[in-house]
């Protein structure tokens, strides 16, 4: 669920500005985000800098923050996609006593106030386990990964194949590596059905890159059909962008993994405004149907990151059913 | 005895092509040796060897006795010889004193450039050559690059000294202080190979003289008991009769005209009217405007003022291809930069400028091409292994032939030809003016721009410039001298 | 003086540099070997289609930049176009609701418009490059980003999913049971073989990237046929785009990126010069082939994302050198 | 025979061609003109500081990529070094708990053998381009993966973020109230641009650049300086990648990705030409200049990360104009 948030905005951004930076404009789910935040920003009150973009690039982040700071932030939101490169940068912070909220990576090293963001790990496992059962635990699988050198792509595959070695020593998984990239998918994914024609079972890291390329390859493969059909390929997705529920309304996916994107928005600006607020939080249950656990850096709110299928596809709390 | 140089039975293949094959010179201390042969006669691929840059397939080369120094030893190469080579060796991006003294910019660790500026400056003035050292080379014109080079060359102190084609780019004062150069160098017991087609400068400065033909070495003899026929004779293989330039009579009908034209910096007030059968010259001293003056009637430079027509029609100005269309034919001053497209076979650049004349619908058959190219090489004589071969891969005079086989291929009616036998042989520059006459005996006009008082003689009449003017039109029937002072502008 | 005997050896010299063409050739026909020995598939119609099929859009690109190449020139701008013009030309057809730009135009338009878009990225850069006479490695360069952020500004980086069914049509229809985009490519790479051995315009281009003051100087109209180049590269992007839409069945923001330097790759192992005025069509397509075949014989081993590239770029380095050995000639 | 007078021009050329490494100063006043005008943080000597810090890395690729590019050859692989030379120092001295390969050289040696293993690149590169003679563009593209490749095997993609003290040192002091590296890139360009102004070994960069033939003529070494460039460009991203690590504090596999077209973008827009032989040490850093100003002020104004790609081209576009303007002569 998401509005059953009770904070009482305490005297209207009493703590300061919030700087803000975006990890990258080029993919579907962070563009939502992006989109959130300055909606949620109005919500909760918060006294927002112009964000900047870092653009996939740690050291652009770096740089950022940097002007950030000097333009005034007191507290600052981020998504490093190098989870590593990031440390120094985190000690600067600290050392400026300038709290840091981290939005969907989880900083390997330096102090930050919270994590906001849904268990990649989790993403991985869960996508195992919904392809393992629907298989009956044997087949063969493709697994469309993301970038090896992004944290959340490298995650998700390893959580899925030791999911899959550990539940479904049956199953065949077929890594290929797309850099989230299109038109690698579509290749390493037709040149697998030539070789494989069998394979039941794909697994895809990110909707918004791989969606539509898989559809395309199935649908040349006539391997397009229906879930009742035998030769059904099963498909199951990572992201929850709305053309991925479209596609399971129309029964050519079976599932995604919906990556609260207005969640993130949301809870990132959230907490942000608390640690201005000299709030502290505990580990353990939210009121927003999360956890926050303990990190030896800080604390992390893992937001319910739901699995999607066509019994609940239609459920209007989804973001991929809100944005227009 | 020993000589102080010498090349013994060398041979040096290029794929298919044999440059020398068993070829070898000898020369005795102190002497300035000359080195002829018709182009492609494997001259400038000996001279790469004698200066290090190629290492002969077979043969050995000597100096004082001793063999020659490894080829990666630069150094020693360096010592004992110094070269002015027929392709530029001047770096454009770098200023004239620091190509004179390039890799030798300094004894110390440490470059002093006003050091170098000065030596530079004191090197110039030593050769009267006249030009700032802190021009950037890429500025100059060809022949005060040819300057540079030259004085780079002789600057070493090196006890052996190679000048390969030196003068097909200067003028005649320039030559002659070269040739002052030399023989003071001679005096101080300096060694030289020579390598030149002007056979009377080969008389002029040289004691001995060996000839080359078809890779091999004919014969080596001083020069003061060798008849000029006998020379021409062992280089072409055959007796060759000296040119006759013929008599015509130009026709009424005006093809190629100019009037009014100026253009700042270069020329004034040009008026030039040609016509058909009829060959102008325009000579003139280096700088005097007249190749600038060329360069614009074929279109290559666009006029501040002033009209040129071509068969009595206004061509557009600063446009060759309307220029061409319009019946014009023209050999640019320079064939490396302007002439020939090096990787494109001889074929192609052949027939560049008629090539929507070999086929239909902007197709090209290559055929045609092929066949109009069998012919030019037969007509020029040019010494190639066929149309297909690459025209960077021709001796210099060669690919000249080719790039005035394109002048011709259209048949013009207005020939514009820019110093069209620099760095050919004697036969070739027969057949290059006899094009020319040619092409005039047919009725194209022609216009010859040059140098070589020589080449001037086939004209109907010459045109002196001066400082960017046309100060004086002789007739036919003009002496060296009296040409000469026209255009050092001693006498109007 | 010139016997017929001088004019003999022409036969084999032309028969080495017909050769010299297909240096890659052996490559292939070693990956081929090698290649079915490691999978049994690789050697199928079916897979060796599917080569085909995936290499199609980015051969039309190399066939782009070879043309550019051997007139001397460079473009990196191209890879920005592939995603650009089909990006654009969807949002000017597409209504509001589908994230066009509200402009509405007909969606027949919607090819012609990306070709168009395409044809006026190519004029701008000539215009700079020619007209202004700036570096065509910065222009193109500057471009590059341009162009693609005019693709992500416009889309807010999101992928396009409703596209008109023309734009699809290409890239996914079969003809004669071969993909339509095989045919294209092939009729074009047909087109632009004969086109550089036989047409003026086409010889032209050697002589402009050979000597450009030397073509100019033959007649040659350098600043128009260059343009022109451009324009033609700026077109083929687009086709490529296309095709590379009907294959993914969207447009991702990331269409086209980073495929400027595998263009490169395939056009300079092919034998095309960066140095102009060297190199064929022909060569470049072998080029296109070694690439495609590698990338399907890593898929197929299964070889892993962290080693791909090292095995990749060790067989590019190969195939250069089986390339400079067979050439016989220094490259630049 | 040539009057003085056609000397004249000499003088006033000369001095022009003084001011053509210049040519962006005027770019750079407008830059800070502007960028004051429009945040008052920009001309703080704390940004200004800050800019520089973030550009010294780079700037010390630009300088590599320049004294190549003036030697006429050409260097793709500079950026994946720039990660992969210091990745791979820090496994051979960490333990195999840090992600180490066991080999556990001694601490002490992680800078030496960074640098070590970037030479050991650029001598690779240098081998098969000179003595291979192999197109230095295609070895070193398909180095740049290779290398990249060797990066990512080893590591598997991970981060890495426990670095012996020495390597996180000069990236990150603080020498005299100025980040070292500023110190340090600020050295090394006084060194690049008084070598190749006052040596002989600097100067012969300029003749082979220029004229390769002519440079073996006047008895340059030329293999050796070119194998000495690509060894000495090596060590310089090496040294970047040192200097990159500390500020970030970690090894990233994306350390140094996609640099090598802003590297290019520098140097060109700063003077040094693709063609070889032209260009300065000083133009290439001005070049570095701007477009690390353009990007800090960008930030600063938060420009929309959709839209930052468009800006950007367009002023890169802009000061390519105005260099071409201001120098007066056609670009290659
Ligand atoms: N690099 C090369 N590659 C292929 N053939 C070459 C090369 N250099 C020279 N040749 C060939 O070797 C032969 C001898 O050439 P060379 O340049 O020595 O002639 P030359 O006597 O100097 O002629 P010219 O008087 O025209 O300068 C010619 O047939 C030429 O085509
Ligand atoms: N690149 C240049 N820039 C400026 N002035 C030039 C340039 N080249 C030539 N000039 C000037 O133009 C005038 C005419 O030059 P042009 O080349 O037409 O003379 P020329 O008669 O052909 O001389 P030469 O016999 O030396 O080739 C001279 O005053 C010369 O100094
Ligand atoms: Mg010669
Ligand atoms: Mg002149």
């Amino acid at each position: 669920g998401s509005d059953t948030t009770t904070t009482t905005p305490a005297a209207g951004g009493e703590g300061g500005k919030v700087g803000i930076d975006h990890p990258r404009a080029d993919s579907d789910f962070w563009n939502s985000y992006i989109k959130y935040v300055p909606e949620m920003a109005d919500e909760l009150d918060v006294e927002l800098m112009t964000a900047t973009n870092s653009q996939n690039d740690v050291a652009k982040l770096v740089n950022n923050v940097q002007a950030l700071i000097g333009q005034g932030a007191k507290a600052i939101v981020m998504a490093p996609q190098d989870t590593g490169a990031i440390a120094s940068t985190l000690q600067n912070l600290e050392n400026k006593n300038i709290p840091v909220v981290t939005v969907d990576t989880r900083p390997d090293k330096g102090k930050v106030y919270m994590v906001v963001r849904a268990d990649n790990r989790a993403y991985g496992t869960k996508s195992c386990e919904y392809l393992g059962e629907q298989l009956g635990g044997k087949g063969k699988v493709v697994q469309l990964m993301g970038a090896l050198s992004s944290i959340n792509g490298r995650d998700r595959a390893e959580a899925f194949g030791e999911c899959m070695k550990e539940k479904f020593p049956g199953i065949e998984v077929f890594d290929e590596p797309t850099e989230w990239e299109g038109s690698k998918a579509a290749s390493m994914l037709q040149t697998r059905l030539e070789q494989h024609p069998d394979v039941k079972g794909i697994y895809m890291h990110a909707g918004g890159v791989h969606l539509a390329p898989t559809l395309q390859v199935l649908k040349q493969k006539g391997l397009l059909l229906p879930p009742d059909d035998p030769k059904h390929v099963v498909v199951i997705s990572n992201d929850g962008i709305p053309q991925e529920f479209e596609a399971i309304r129309k029964g050519e996916i079976d599932a995604t993994i919906s990556q609260p994107a207005d969640l993130y928005a949301k809870y990132a600006l959230y907490y942000a405004k608390a640690a201005l607020e000299g709030k502290t939080f505990e580990p353990g249950a939210t009121d927003h149907d999360s956890t926050i656990i303990e990190l030896p850096n800080g604390l992390e709110d893992q937001l319910p990151a739901p699995l999607v299928t066509k019994d609940n596809v239609e459920d209007q709390t989804l973001w991929g059913n809100q944005v227009k | 005895m020993t000589y102080h140089v010498e090349a013994r039975n060398v041979v040096k293949r290029f794929g298919p092509t044999t440059a020398l094959d068993g070829a070898g010179i000898s020369i005795a201390e102190g002497e300035t040796h000359a080195l002829v042969g018709r182009n492609g006669a494997g001259k400038s691929t000996l001279v790469s060897i004698l200066t290090g840059l190629q290492r002969p397939d077979e043969g050995e080369v000597r100096f004082s006795g001793e063999p020659a120094p490894a080829l990666g030893d630069r150094d020693a190469w360096r010592q004992r010889v110094a070269c002015v080579y027929q392709k530029s060796t001047i770096i454009p991006a770098l200023t004239v004193a620091e190509n004179l003294f390039l890799n030798r910019q300094t004894e110390g660790r440490l470059i002093n450039w006003r050091a170098l500026r000065a030596r530079a400056r004191e090197l110039l003035d030593t050769y009267e050559v006249d030009v700032d050292p802190q021009a950037l080379a890429g500025d100059l014109g060809v022949e005060q690059r040819q300057l540079v080079e030259i004085a780079r060359a002789l600057s070493f102190g090196a006890r052996f000294i190679i000048l390969d084609e030196p003068t097909a780019r200067l003028d005649g004062p320039a030559i002659e202080r070269l040739f002052d150069r030399m023989r003071a160098l001679r005096r101080q017991g300096v060694t030289m190979m020579y390598i030149s087609h002007h056979l009377d400068e080969v008389y002029e400065i040289c004691q001995s003289v060996t000839v080359f033909r078809d890779a091999r070495h004919i014969m080596t003899a001083p020069v003061a008991d060798l008849p000029h026929d006998e020379l021409v004779d062992a280089m072409t293989g055959e007796a060759t009769a000296a040119y006759q330039a013929r008599a015509r009579t130009p026709r009424e009908a005006v093809v190629l005209a100019a009037s009014g034209l100026s253009l700042a910096g270069r020329y004034q007030d040009v008026e030039l009217s040609v016509r058909s059968g009829e060959v102008v010259g325009l000579a003139g001293s280096g700088s005097s405007g007249k190749v600038s003056l060329a360069e614009t009637l074929v279109g290559l430079r666009r006029a501040d003022t002033g009209a040129v027509t071509v068969n009595g029609r206004a061509v557009r100005p600063g446009d060759v291809p309307a220029a061409l269309a319009a019946g014009l034919g023209f050999v640019p001053e320079d064939r490396h930069h302007q002439g020939f497209v090096p990787l494109l076979s001889v074929a192609e650049n052949g027939t560049m400028s008629i090539a929507h004349k070999l086929g239909r619908l902007g197709a090209v058959s290559p055929a045609r091409r092929r066949a109009r190219a069998v012919r030019m090489i037969q007509d020029l004589d040019i010494k190639t292994e066929g149309p297909d071969q690459p025209v960077g891969d021709l001796s210099g005079g060669n690919a000249q032939k080719v790039v005035f086989a394109r002048a011709l291929a259209d048949d013009p009616d207005a020939l514009v030809v820019i110093n069209p036998t620099a760095g050919v042989d004697v036969k070739a520059k027969q057949a290059l003016l006899g094009a020319v006459e040619d092409a005039a005996d047919r009725g194209a006009g022609a216009v010859l721009v040059s140098d070589e008082l020589d080449d001037l003689r086939i004209c109907d009449r010459v045109l002196v410039m001066f400082h960017g003017r046309v100060v004086k039109d002789v007739p036919r029937g003009w002496s060296d001298h009296e040409l000469v002072a026209v255009m050092e502008g001693i006498e109007e | 003086m010139t016997t017929p005997t001088a004019l003999t050896p022409a036969v084999p010299r032309l028969r080495l540099a017909r050769f010299r063409d297909l240096t890659l050739v052996p490559v292939i026909v070693l990956l081929l070997i090698v290649g079915a020995f490691l999978d049994p598939v690789f050697l199928t119609a079916g897979n060796l289609t599917n080569v085909l099929q995936q290499q199609a859009a980015i051969s039309l690109l190399v066939l782009a930049e070879a043309l550019i190449l051997i007139s001397g020139k460079f473009d990196l701008s191209l890879e920005s176009t592939v995603g650009m013009a089909p990006a654009l030309a969807v949002l000017l057809v597409v209504p509001v609701s589908a994230g066009g730009l509200g402009i509405g135009l007909p969606a027949v338009l919607v090819i012609p418009l990306c070709l168009l878009i395409g044809a006026a990225i190519g004029a701008f850069n000539g215009f700079l490059i020619i007209k202004f006479q700036l570096s065509a490695f910065i222009v193109t360069l500057a471009m590059l980003i341009i162009v693609h952020g005019l693709h992500l500004g416009p889309t807010e980086g999101k992928t396009l999913f409703e596209l008109p069914e023309s734009m699809l049509y290409l890239g996914g229809a079969v003809w004669l049971g071969l993909p339509a985009s095989i045919w294209i490519a092939g009729a074009l790479f047909a087109a632009g073989i004969a086109g550089l051995a036989y047409l003026r315009v086409g010889r032209s281009l050697y002589a402009i990237g050979g000597n450009i003051d030397a073509a100019r100087a033959a007649g040659i109209r350098v600043d128009r046929v260059l343009w022109g180049v451009f324009i033609l590269g700026g077109t083929l992007a687009a086709l490529a785009g296309i095709l590379e839409t009907g294959r993914l069945g969207a447009i991702g923001s990331g269409m086209g990126v980073n495929w400027i330097f595998m263009v490169f790759a395939a056009a300079v192992i092919g034998g095309v010069s960066m140095d102009g005025g060297k190199g064929t069509i022909l060569g470049a397509l072998t080029g296109v082939l070694v690439i495609g075949l590698v990338q399907n014989l890593l898929t197929l081993q299964g070889v892993s994302g962290f080693w791909q590239p090292v095995v990749y770029g060790t067989i590019i380095l190969f195939a250069l050198m089986i390339s400079r050995i067979a050439g016989g000639k220094a490259q630049d």
